[in-house]
């Protein structure tokens, strides 16, 4: 399946891109999909988010689905 | 319905009248608003520390779902509280332009306008996915947030 | 010194944009302003009672001397407000309109914003010297406000 | 000596005018003018102000002061 992985704000301008299309095996869930974050996010802090909701690691996934991760927010 | 949004995330210069009006009805007598203004300069342990102007970015629907949320929350914890809108602005935001306004109508002052209000913009600091970047001169950098207890963390060092 | 007042009676409608501006400052972030609007019903025991219109009558120079004094006390009690406007609708005004205005700029939002302006709303319906008169199609009646325990009573019954 | 007396709102109404000169002996106090207050108005709670002051019944007066009668606050 593929899902669209989006990033935001720091998160995006570190990792030079804003979003791009993830081939997972079926059955994955979020975990899986951050094991393929790019090395240039891997450690920082940020909250996880499928189709506009807050989601957790253990979420499953499904084809199509939009996975953001959010750095902290910091809005206001 | 009014076709008018309670809640926005908008380019456009915000108003404090504009949203009296979005809240506005003839059975509130008490109306708060609450606005966040950029701050020029910030008093630090370390002296004056100052900022050209702000950069907003947001998670644009997620962020009207999360602040209609708040709302709902509001309209829970205080019933009295008749209305309630929040507005965002992204984009760049100059010095004492305001970023957010929080506006929360209730028949009388008692009625927890001013509480719910507060608390309004406590949950939006926490949970609304909105993100400002400092400007100077020299050099930007994207403000992190504080952790937030209550949301799970995807990835940390 | 700016030539615009922060504690103004006037006829003019009040614009929570233009208070707003009165009181931002680049070192302060947060800013609570408190609307008081026209009810055109109010929920009572005895069912829903209406207001066509009002008018506002004040005695002009004590009310904004007054107004100016509990921006002083503010200002002594919440030591990190760094501005208080308060502005005051005379004449008629129609029901949804704003009759009174009260901002309030702070640093930070957890800096007594919320609180001084709480604050200074119950103290102008104390002693602020200004007076309501509820207007219907077929009568009108001036509204005295609650006695003040803090005030010598010039005669009573 | 003569005092300015105002008055506001439902005492202005009830009582006709707005303002008046009052002749008073020297030495009077506040509680010596309102001796003389018209009927209309005798029983209606009011506060004091002298010169824009809230002041007291035993508070002394001047030539030339301006005593307002302000019926309870009902701003905002």
């Amino acid at each position: 399946m593929n899902v669209r992985l989006r990033l935001f704000a720091g998160l995006r301008q570190v990792a030079g891109f804003k979003e791009k299309v993830v081939t997972l095996p079926e059955g994955a869930v979020v975990s899986d999909l951050l094991g393929q974050l790019p090395s240039s996010i891997v450690g920082r802090t940020f909250y996880i988010a499928i189709n506009e909701e807050y989601a957790r690691r253990d979420t499953a996934l499904k084809d199509g689905d939009l996975v953001a991760l959010l750095p902290p927010v910091s809005g206001g | 319905m009014s076709p008018t949004k309670l809640f926005e995330i908008t380019e456009n210069p915000l108003s404090q009248d504009d949203i009296l009006r979005r809240v506005s009805r003839a059975d509130c007598g008490g109306v708060v608003t609450f606005a966040g203004t950029v701050r020029g300069t910030t008093a630090t342990d370390d002296g004056e520390r100052g900022t050209d102007f702000l950069d907003y970015e947001a998670y644009i629907p997620m962020a009207e779902k999360m602040m209609a949320r708040i709302g709902d929350e509001v309209m829970e914890r205080w019933p009295q509280v008749k209305a309630v809108s929040i507005l965002h602005r992204i984009g760049r935001c100059e010095i004492e332009e305001p970023t957010v306004l929080i506006a929360v109508a209730t028949p009388h002052r008692g009625d927890g306008c001013f509480e719910a209000c507060r608390y309004a913009i406590e949950r939006l600091k926490a949970v609304v996915p909105i993100w400002k970047k400092e400007n100077w001169a020299d050099g930007e950098v994207w403000v992190e947030g504080p952790r937030q207890p209550e949301l799970v963390v995807g990835d940390e060092q």
